[in-house]
């Protein structure tokens, strides 16, 4: 099955990708906005029973695919 | 002193630090980052570079290399270790070090000299700097912007973690000489063990006059000179 | 999957000519099937077969005392540096790549000349880059900008090569048509020298790095046309992406590899990927190669041979294995977790056999797929604008209002201002080598032990030291007003700057970045530039050791200005030879050497030069002239002294002349972030009369240079200049916070501080 | 509201860092692991009309913050 992962920067961390972009999109003309945030997206093609997967993926965020000193994470499995 | 410098796949800054050893006339060799144990080293370098090609984040792969765990427990028994760059990176994603480091706030890699002011002088690594006499070394890195949470960076200060800040050449710590947005400039920490040091400039490119700057001897030699002490102490 | 029948717009779609195509009929004997014509259609591209340039490229001088390996012989040139040592060094455009993907584009770029030179045995130790782009008023061409730096930066960075020189023009003709061009300079030992033949019948080839995909596809092809949208969009299916991290695990290997002599041949997969590769080996080999694509990593699902054949998927390397050795070779590569695959053998048949599945998909005779692509003399005739060009009277230029504002345009001006924003983005201080980093007339680079393939381990290895300066240098501007002028002032304009850090020139590698072949006024242009090139490299005696050549540099508006980038390298022997531009200690005697005006005809300086573009607006007239003799025995007499160490600072007049010129020593030595140590300056050019302030000041007669030296070596200097009849002029004192510059009749002041600024951050702001 | 914006790398192209990510888990022990993609995600906060951001929130996908050469982008509202 597949695991889609998001990984967003925890609010305290500075994000200056994020200001980059808003500022880009006000630059553009862009009304309206008050707020972005850039983080990482991860597709995991990945077999095996859903509760084992779900433990597997689970673990590997907080082990490896995100830091949790910076960074919070959450994923479905379809 | 003997230093292992772990050599990752992607590690381009591993020989700089070899010869930087070599060069305060001690010996260094590159540790394969397949083996299993530090042999009979004084002190580790994490070099410089893109360990793993730095993908996910700056030093995440790495981190579970074999030779990373054989590093933890040479850390956990006291062993000298110094991260640099991307060391630095991959000691705070162990978790060796507090904090993490995210993305150079211009967004851009960074490739420049700046001067370094020696905060915490109690340290292996710091022991030998004069008296505010700054350090003028090379950066080069793109997420060398040093992050923690307030409690973790209210220990640090209170435990007096702080080693380097990036300064003016006036020595203040100021907006203009931060540059990748670290939290209150730091440009190098270490543990509360003071045994392992992490930090985002490249004193073993500054160890020669002809390249520069000679500057960053004085970090490599800090920690030779707290080894030696510790030998006689222990002879006596 | 059945291959599409072989239809005459089909072969058009190809690039190849009717003519062509009854050629390639009677070198196979039958009609080409799709995957052979596709592979005629790269291997035939000027790209890879320089079709249409080969005949003129033969004008270059190409052997010295010093050349090991010539240009054309094997994937770079090599050069003796003395002790055992040599230098491999070449240049590779990656124009219209960056025109479809500025950041992958010119990241590849970048990856694929580094490949070139490991593939020759030597480590590669040091890169540098020419760019050229439209006016930064434009919001695409700031993009192009960002997104090409940010490429380079990334992939040099993260490979672990020093990227230590590189210069940056600014001018409309490259809007839409940026061009990159990429260098990349390796050492080794003369024993280590690798060849590119497929040696030894029945020898296993194998092929190592990641699996291919349709990246690419016939970018060769892609190369060798003009960049229209539609070819654009052609390439945006399948944009290359470049892995420095696999390239470095690839490098790291190979010279592992190659310390044994398990290797018979080793190729990278550049342009027309495995196609060239293998055809190029078996040529060389005087052999012939069995390929077979089922063994080929595949990244994609179900790709055709075709597909196969042409994918320039990055990051691959060929190698003809000595047999019986393929276990130690496997271990190497494992040793780095590269993906390998074994996927032919070396034959004796002299011909490229194809299969996949067993059945045969393409069979055609190596050398003549190499060797015996068709050769043009293109039509010639003198482009109609130069009559213009010469009608344009220097007399008619007014003079100046207000020179303060002039310099200080000037120094804004993007072409000229400081580079600091594209190379502190570079890593240049990497492997510890670099003695003069960007910013300085050459960029400086110690050779030592871990320079060198294999070196580096023992710390007892005794490698006597050796520094290498390097340059690359091309003004468009003067090459299209006058192709030949301009292509002798590329030359000497980068060994001028050699000679100012103190380096005698051991070669040269250059880049020919055009327009259309097919246009005559383009190729005349071509033609007088190679010409032009050809005397200078001759004269200061810096064979021309490889390069590259990308034609079809034009956009819906027309061709680039003509830029035949020169790169060239140099050796100095002693680090006390080591010599920057800035002005160094308050006192010191400021002298030009070189005569100030041209003093035939005192207002040629004027023609194409900056001051026009910026006050005037004006891009025409006669450019400067350049005497080549004159030039070398400047730049000799220079080297002599700075060899008694009598020289503190030596900067070359080039754009914007000696204003701008004496400005840069004031401002340009940067000593760290936010910190930069001014000096300023009292000149005094009285000496020289009644000439044109303009010409004088910001005129750009060529075969001047700046230095700075204590009173004591003044003399001595000025003594020895007088013997040798070369011109040289006491014109002031460093000193001060100010630039002041007098003479007669005039007095202007700037305050260094202000200077600095504006060129400084010209370039940041602009990107803001 | 708000717009959350998913950047992968067109299939077509290398995605060395999928790969990168891949190699690591399977070194880690992670079983059964076919493919691995690595993208970014965009959170955008922005108020007007539905359409009108839905017309807004794509144009800027296609024009600055998706790479269209080498990228494919989805985006949802809420
Ligand atoms: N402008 C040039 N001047 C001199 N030699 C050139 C020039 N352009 C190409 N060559 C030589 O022709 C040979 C083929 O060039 P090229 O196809 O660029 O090499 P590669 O296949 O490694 O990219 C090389 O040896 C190259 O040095
Ligand atoms: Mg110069």
């Amino acid at each position: 099955m597949k695991a889609k992962i998001t990984i967003t920067p925890k609010k305290a961390v500075l994000d200056p990708q994020g200001k980059a972009v808003q500022n880009a999109l006000e630059h553009m003309g862009y009304a309206g906005v008050s707020g972005v945030h850039v983080g990482r997206y991860l597709e995991i093609e990945i077999d095996g029973e859903r509760e084992a997967v779900e433990k597997q993926i689970d673990e590997a965020c907080h082990k490896l695919l995100s830091n949790p000193v910076i960074e919070e994470y959450r994923f479905e499995l379809e | 002193m003997k230093v292992a410098v772990i050599q990752f796949p992607g590690s381009n800054s591993d020989q700089d630090a070899v010869n930087g050893v070599r060069v305060i006339g001690h010996q260094a060799s590159l540790l394969w980052h397949k083996e299993e144990s530090v042999g009979d080293a004084d002190a580790v370098i994490i070099p410089g570079g893109f360990s793993y090609g730095d993908y996910l984040r700056c030093g995440a792969i790495a981190r579970f290399s074999p030779v990373m765990q054989a590093v933890k427990q040479f850390a956990a028994d006291g062993g000298l270790i110094l991260g640099i760059c991307n060391g630095f990176q991959v000691l705070c994603e162990a978790g060796l070090l507090p904090g993490a480091l995210v993305r150079n706030r211009s967004l851009q890699f960074r490739s420049e000299h700046v001067f370094l002011k020696t905060i915490a002088k109690d340290t292996p690594f710091t022991g030998g700097v004069a008296d505010d006499r700054l350090l003028r070394v090379p950066i080069a890195h793109g997420e060398g912007c040093y992050f923690a949470d307030e409690e973790t960076l209210a220990g640090i200060k209170a435990n007096n973690q702080i080693l380097w800040q990036y300064v003016s050449q006036q020595g203040e710590a100021n907006d203009d000489a931060n540059p990748n947005g670290s939290l209150e400039n730091i440009a190098g920490i270490c543990n509360q063990a003071r045994n392992v040091a992490g930090l985002m400039p490249h004193p073993e490119r500054a160890c020669e006059e002809v390249v520069g700057s000679a500057d960053g001897r004085a970090i490599l030699e800090s920690m030779a000179a707290w080894l030696d002490k510790g030998k006689s102490a222990e002879a006596a | 999957m059945s291959d599409p029948a072989i239809t005459p717009e089909l072969i058009e779609q190809h690039g190849i000519t009717p003519d062509e195509f009854e050629q390639i009929k009677v070198i196979l004997g039958r009609e080409p099937n799709y995957t052979e014509l596709g592979i005629f259609s790269v291997m035939w591209s000027e790209h890879c077969s320089y079709k249409n340039t080969r005949k003129l490229l033969k004008g270059f001088p190409t052997k010295s005392a010093k050349v090991l390996v010539p240009a054309g012989e094997e994937n770079a040139g090599v050069i003796d540096i003395g002790d055992g040592l040599a230098v491999a060094f070449k240049i590779e455009s990656h124009n219209h790549p960056s025109a479809v993907e500025p950041f992958q584009g010119a990241a590849t770029g970048v990856g694929g000349i580094i490949r070139d030179i490991f593939t020759m045995g030597a480590r590669p130790v040091a890169a540098i880059n020419s760019l050229r782009f439209g006016s930064l008023e434009s919001a695409e061409v700031r993009r192009l900008f960002r997104g090409v730096v940010a490429g380079i930066s990334h992939y040099g960075n993260c490979f672990g090569i020093p990227t230590i020189a590189g210069e940056v023009y600014f001018d409309k003709s490259y809007e839409g048509n940026p061009l990159v061009n990429a260098f990349a300079l390796g050492v080794l030992r003369h024993d280590q020298i690798a060849r590119g033949a497929a040696k030894g019948v029945g020898n296993p080839v194998f092929y190592v790095g990641p699996a291919t995909g349709r990246d690419g596809l016939a970018g060769a092809a892609f190369a060798s046309q003009d960049l229209t949208e539609e070819s654009a969009d052609q390439q945006r299916g399948a944009v290359q992406v470049g892995d420095p991290f696999m390239e470095k695990l690839c490098m790291e290997a190979c010279l592992e590899l190659l310390a044994t002599d398990a290797v018979a041949g080793i190729q990278d997969m550049g342009a027309a990927g495995l196609t060239c590769s293998t055809c190029e080996t078996a040529a060389r080999g005087g052999t012939g190669i069995e390929l077979k694509l089922d063994k080929v990593p595949q990244r994609a699902a179900n790709m055709t041979p075709y597909e196969l054949m042409l994918s320039e998927s990055q990051e691959r390397m060929l190698i003809i294995v000595q047999k019986g050795r393929e276990e130690e070779v496997q271990r190497i590569f494992d040793k780095w977790d590269l993906p390998w695959a074994e996927v032919g053998v070396v034959t004796d048949t002299g011909r490229m056999v194809v299969t996949n599945h067993g059945k045969v998909v393409a069979d055609m005779p190596a050398a003549k797929l190499a060797d015996d692509a068709p050769l043009y003399d293109r039509e010639a005739k003198e482009p109609a604008y130069l009559a213009d060009v010469r009608a344009f009277k220097l007399e008619q230029v007014p003079e100046m209002e207000a020179p303060e504002e002039v310099l200080e345009n000037l120094l804004a001006w993007p072409t000229i201002a400081s580079k600091n924003w594209v190379y502190r983005q570079y890593d240049h201080t990497v492997r510890n080598g670099t003695a003069v980093f960007p910013g300085s007339d050459a960029a400086v680079l110690r050779v030592k032990a871990d320079s060198i393939p294999g070196g580096g381990v023992d710390a007892n290895e005794q490698v006597p030291e050796k520094y290498l300066a390097m340059s690359c240098d091309c003004n468009g501007t003067y090459v299209y007003l006058d192709p030949y002028e301009g292509g002798k002032i590329a030359v000497a304009e980068a060994a001028r700057n050699l000679a100012c850090s103190g380096a005698e020139p051991l070669g040269t590698t250059d880049n020919l970045n055009f327009g259309n072949p097919h246009n005559p006024e383009l190729f005349w242009q071509l033609k007088e530039a190679v010409r032009g090139l050809a005397e200078g490299c001759t004269v200061f005696n810096a064979p021309v050791t490889g390069g590259n050549v990308s034609l079809y540099n034009q956009n819906p508006n027309g061709a680039i200005d003509p830029t035949p980038t020169v790169a060239m390298v140099g050796l100095i022997e002693k680090p006390e030879d080591i010599t920057t531009q800035w002005f160094k200690d308050e006192g010191d005697v400021i002298l030009l050497l070189g005569a100030a005006i041209d003093t035939e005809d005192p207002l040629l300086g004027l023609g194409g030069s900056a001051y026009l573009q910026t006050a005037h607006q004006l891009k025409t007239g006669t450019p400067p002239r350049c005497d080549l003799s004159k030039e070398k025995q400047i730049h000799t007499t220079l080297r002599g002294f700075i060899q008694t160490g009598c020289v503190k600072s030596a900067h070359d007049c080039s754009e914007g002349g000696l204003a701008v010129a004496l400005a840069e020593c004031c401002i340009s030595n940067h000593v760290g972030r936010e910190t930069d140590s001014l000096l300023g300056a009292e000149v005094d050019l009285g000496e020289f009369g009644n000439a044109r302030v303009d010409v004088l000041l910001f005129g750009e007669t060529q075969g001047r240079i700046v230095l700075t030296a204590s009173e004591v070596n003044a003399v001595k200097i000025e003594e020895r200049a007088k013997i040798l009849e070369i011109p040289v002029a006491r014109i002031g004192k460093v000193g001060g916070n100010k630039l002041t510059i007098k003479g007669d009749g005039f007095r202007f002041a700037w305050e260094t501080e202000r200077l600095h600024d504006l060129w400084f951050n010209a370039i940041a702001n602009a990107m803001k």
